[in-house]
């Protein structure tokens, strides 16, 4: 029987290696049975990721298009489907449906810029493959700073890739706080926001900002307050999916569906959108 | 343009319905119009249109997509689809052809709906023009001429004949096969003005979309009146339901024992878990699901498509739902020209 | 036509309101036609003398509406309440639904709704007014004229009036009714008397019709869990569409089982189906099944009275006898 | 071409305190009862809720027995006084939509009672085999 392809109809996914990365976020490298890249991805893109009687949701490529060989989710435990991904075990399959979404402009706006990512938990996870992107390309971009936050040393992502690759860069400045004090931390204590108005970054910087809406809503202040306009800033929102690809309607916001015209908006686009998200 | 009387009405049907499935509106015991497939003996309903709109034929309320087979750690992902057969659709409204051409902005653009796609492809509809419009009736605010009413292959009936006119490539090929008479278009006219006087009379002749349209967003999604519009909906899916152009959907798995079943089925976002997730709820209220229904309708989907609104007048939510409040009421009092 | 004048009720809502008894009135507000009545908050006195009706379409029930209402109101709210609907308001004042402190309940007669579906069928498309009087007068598009008498186009649930006596209300205006002997159940008995293979037919065919919308969930008085179990993804019989024949009848079952011995027989649910299934006979059946097996019981009829399905008596009829006697 | 003969699937919705245990009787008295009798202990016949038996019929049972302790003797004091209440009415409804009223049953069984246990199912096996498959209740989704 010939007919089109299906886009509601996903390939199966093979789960090779599952990291716990703090106390409820777990990544997940994945592959096809043959062993090779499900699809490739832009920076910021996202994939369908289901357990068959389950159910399907969107996750965030946590891992960079630089990387041919497989794909990485990070993801925090908190519904059924994650639930049930955080049991499962190397070799289980899944399936996967993607490239969704529109992806950060790396190649276009990003280029030639200095860069300002600023992250809080596991929002790290969709900047991830943006900053891998960029760190491969460094010659393309300018200064690159990283502002990351969780709210412990436990729950700060891919601490060791922090530590043993993106620390070591030239080029690229780390600056990583935890809400409290704790013993063995001898580094920046305090929330997202605040540290970020303490570094007090010049206004030269494109910014890549995701976190939860409270970390979002006072950083903007404090980015405002140093003299950022909201045409430097973009973000990655998350709604409820089904279909990802625009038509199933739940991701619906004013006139755009963040599955399709998204998951990537720059401040000033989300200023047009009714505060739905 | 062909025509046929009165009386062969039935033998076109039978001629139609040799070799593909004929679906007619017919009255069902409680006197309801429902699209039903012909065969002898089914009689073509005089009601002004169905209760349920025909989006069913290229969208169903229910279908499965995919089949999965789990065992152990593997999983096998099977494509259930099956060809669609050729079906033909006779006496659908205008508002409701219209209805397709919406959904089409939706479902056949990239990436495609496969499912929606060949339903579509093997479909054929055959429209009727209405004589008889009721007061709910505003296709005219939405541009829609009930007596030109489009789809593959157009009919107007008359007191003693069916005059038949082919719109598309299937209908020409359609319509040839029924080797229908030939003839002139006076009659036809002559019915078209006669409808046309009726629908200036209508009492919501007057409703225009002049205060919607796409970039209006942030003039109207902040007006006070949402609230008291939506202080009694009850927040079921009737309106959802039997509109001919909502088309969001559910998709969700049954474990059958033997497999599970991805199947997808009609959502409503009127529903209190459409934007329902892990982490939270980004409509919490009652007044925030209203909105959004009549925003997309009348701004967002027009903004994504050239101005074309995403409500055909068919007048059906406003026979049906239980608290009578309906799109109408909302255009009257949020675009203020009551 | 109703025996009490909408201005009877409009000069009642707006002294209670302008007294300070009461912050806002449920009640019936005019549609864009003669008939499409929705249930409205007033809260000014301008609203509810330009816009509050009392007519032969107010057929809406507000004792739900209390339920979330009282939630939320500063005040106590006015609501008006027919005698079928003061069977709701008590079911859910039994249920701790809400708080009887913050609503000023008045009782109105009513001599039954009417339902414009029947008219429509007697007048045909195109209504262009309806005038409620000793006789309805219906005028259409087409300048045709219909004078129908109410008595014919009733609701189905005002057909079977069971009651016109208001068991709940702080104030009543006119006179208070009585009891009635109701034919109500002698559609189920009908049903009851065919042969399975009849009445399976029958559900089926009309079961088939359910788009599974929940209307008659939503609007039901009985209904009011936070969450219903055919939302909940955790009860394992969750469905949003009727996937074949068997969860058409499972969510009919199972939604006319939740309110069995609950249901006041309201018929707010056939009311509103978009599909004109008589769901009022599923709820009418474990009405008049109850009745049979345990004794007359009407749901409502006064607070905290102990609810059938709630109780138990030692000498109960078995499983097993329920058929003795009727039949094949 | 040879037959399969016709076995119904049946469930058995068993209380932990009487019927389960005389359905175990049963067994170590080794009296036959059909082997297409499945059994789900409920810790009361009062756990089993509309639900459970509608969704056994879905998943392709032909018959559904409701078995616990005789009425006084509950466990729990008065949870099978609420099942008889529960199930009179389902049954009598299921019974209106036109479903055989013989395809479900309530029978009290003790835990003494393991022949009343084997007897009871042997007949109730006999009476849903008369009526052949479920066909009313049935989800073609679930058949194989």
């Amino acid at each position: 029987m010939s007919m089109i392809k299906e886009p509601l109809i996903p390939t199966v996914g093979v789960i090779t290696d599952v990291r716990l990365d703090t106390p409820d976020i777990k990544t997940f490298r994945v592959v096809t049975p043959d062993g090779k890249k499900a699809f490739d991805h832009r920076p910021g893109q996202c994939a369908m990721l289901s357990i068959p009687g389950v159910g399907e949701a969107m996750f965030s490529i946590t891992s960079s298009p630089t990387n041919t060989e497989y794909m990485e989710f990070s993801i925090k435990k908190c519904g059924c489907v994650t639930d049930w991904l955080h049991q499962a075990e190397v070799g289980q399959n899944i399936t996967i449906r993607g490239p969704y979404g529109k992806p950060f402009p790396v190649d276009t706006e990003f280029a030639g810029k200095n860069l300002l990512f600023i992250a809080g938990g596991v929002a790290l996870a969709p900047l991830r493959s943006v900053i891998n992107y960029v760190r491969h390309y460094k010659d393309r971009y300018g200064k690159i700073d990283i502002v990351y936050g969780a709210r412990s040393k436990e729950d700060l992502l891919q601490y060791r890739e922090i530590i043993e690759e993106w620390c070591k860069d030239e080029g690229v400045n780390v600056y990583l706080t935890i809400d409290r004090e704790q013993p063995e931390w001898d580094g920046h204590v305090g929330f997202v926001p605040n540290y970020v108005k303490e570094l007090g970054f010049d206004t030269d910087k494109t910014v890549i900002l995701c976190g939860p809406p409270i970390m979002i809503k006072f950083t903007l202040a404090g980015l405002t307050e140093l003299g950022f306009s909201k045409e430097q800033v973009y973000t990655t929102l998350e709604l409820k999916m089904k279909c990802a690809i625009g038509k199933c309607g739940r991701c619906n916001v004013g006139s755009k569906y963040v599955c399709k015209d998204g998951p990537v908006f720059r401040l000033d686009e989300l200023d047009e959108l009714p505060n739905e998200y | 343009m062909f025509k046929c009387s009165v009386n062969e009405i039935y033998n076109v049907f039978a001629k139609i319905a040799d070799g593909k499935k004929l679906y007619v509106p017919a009255d069902n015991k409680d006197g309801n119009a429902v699209y039903t497939e012909w065969a002898e003996g089914v009689e073509l309903s005089n009601a002004l249109n169905t209760a349920k709109s025909p989006k069913d034929f290229f969208f169903p309320q229910f279908e499965n997509l995919m089949e999965f087979k789990v065992e152990g750690k593997s999983i096998e992902v099977n494509d259930i689809r099956e060809a669609s057969e050729d079906f033909v659709v006779f006496g659908v409204r205008a508002c409701d052809v219209k209805s397709f051409e919406i959904l089409d902005r939706v479902f056949l653009v990239e990436p495609f709906d496969s499912y929606y796609a060949s339903r579509r492809e093997h479909g054929v509809i055959i429209s009727m023009a209405c004589t008889r419009p009721t007061e709910t009736c505003f296709c005219t605010t939405f541009g829609i001429d009930c007596t030109n009413p489009g789809g593959d292959i157009a009919v107007w009936k008359t007191e003693d004949a069916y005059y038949w006119q082919a719109n598309t490539e299937k209908g020409e090929k359609l319509l040839a096969a029924l080797e229908l008479e030939g003839c002139g278009e006076d009659a036809v006219n002559e019915q078209k003005e006669k409808t046309a006087k009726v629908m200036s009379k209508l009492p919501l002749a007057g409703l225009t979309t002049d205060s919607f349209g796409g970039g209006k967003t942030m003039e109207l999604f902040n007006r006070p009146e949402w609230k008291t519009l939506s202080e009694s909906c009850l927040g079921c899916g009737t309106c959802t339901f039997v509109c001919p152009t909502c088309q969001c959907y559910d998709v969700k798995d049954y474990n059958t024992g033997n497999g599970i079943l991805r199947f997808r089925c009609w959502d409503s976002c009127m529903y209190s878990d459409f934007t329902k997730m892990a982490h939270g709820n980004n409509r919490l209220s009652q007044v925030e699901r209203f909105r959004q229904r009549f925003m997309h309708k009348l701004v967002y989907f027009p903004e994504n498509n050239e101005g074309i609104f995403g409500c055909v007048g068919c007048g059906r939510c406003l026979a049906k739902c239980p608290i009578s409040m309906n799109i109408v009421k909302v255009m009257k009092t949020i675009g203020g020209n009551d | 036509m109703q025996k009490i004048n909408r201005n009877v009720l409009v000069e009642k809502a707006v002294s209670l309101l302008e007294n300070g008894t009461v912050c806002c009135v449920l009640g019936w507000k005019k549609g864009e036609f003669d008939y499409d009545i929705t249930p409205a908050v007033f809260t000014t006195k301008e609203d509810i003398e330009a816009n509050f009706v009392f007519d032969d379409f107010c057929g809406a029930n507000f004792s739900k509406y209390l339920v979330q209402k009282t939630r939320k109101a500063e005040g106590k709210i006015l609501v008006f309440l027919k005698s079928c609907d003061t069977y709701s308001f008590n079911q859910l004042l039994t249920e701790h639904r809400f708080d009887r402190e913050k609503v000023y309940a008045v009782g109105i007669p009513c001599e039954g709704m009417v339902d414009i579906n029947k008219i429509r069928a007697i007048s045909g498309e195109g209504i262009s007014s309806v005038e409620c009087g000793e006789k309805i007068t219906v005028n259409t598009i087409y300048d045709e004229k219909f004078e129908i008498n109410a008595s014919d186009v009733l609701l189905e649930r005002c057909e079977s009036c069971k009651s016109k006596l208001h068991v709940a209300y702080d104030e009543l205006i006119g006179e208070e009714g009585e009891v009635l002997e109701s034919n109500r159940f002698d559609e189920v008995a009908k049903l009851e008397a065919m042969t399975p293979d009849e009445r399976f037919a029958f559900w089926q065919s009309e079961l088939s019709k359910c788009i599974r919308c929940n209307a008659c969930r939503d609007v039901c008085p009985a209904c009011t869990c936070e969450k219903c179990v055919f939302d909940n993804p955790k009860s394992g019989v969750e469905n949003k569409a009727p996937a074949n024949e068997f969860e058409e009848k499972m969510f009919h079952i199972i939604r006319a089982f939740h309110v069995a011995g609950r249901c006041t027989d309201c018929g707010e649910c056939s009311r509103v189906c978009p599909q004109h299934i008589p769901l009022h006979l599923l709820n009418r059946k474990f009405i008049k099944d109850i009745n049979e097996f345990y004794g007359d019981y009407q749901a409502g009829a006064e607070v905290g009275s102990r609810a059938p399905l709630a109780n138990y008596t030692t000498g109960d009829i078995e499983p097993s006898e329920v058929f003795d006697g009727r039949g094949e | 071409m040879q037959v399969k003969e016709y076995k119904p699937l049946i469930v058995a919705f068993c209380c932990n305190w009487c019927s389960y245990a005389g359905a175990d009787l049963a067994g170590n008295n080794r009296l036959n009862y059909p082997a297409d009798v499945k059994i789900i202990r409920v810790p009361c016949s009062c756990r089993v809720n509309p639900t459970f038996v509608l969704r056994a019929f879905q998943r392709g049972a032909d018959g559904v027995i409701l078995c616990g302790c005789h009425p006084g003797d509950c466990h729990y004091t008065s949870g099978n006084y609420y099942t008889r209440r529960r199930m009179a009415l389902l049954f009598s409804m299921l019974d209106y939509l036109g479903i055989e009223r013989e395809r479900t049953r309530v029978e009290w069984v003790s835990a003494a009672e393991g022949a009343k246990f084997a007897a009871t199912m042997n007949d109730f096996a006999e009476k849903v085999a008369a009526l052949g498959e479920n066909k009313r209740l049935e989800d073609l989704r679930c058949k194989k």
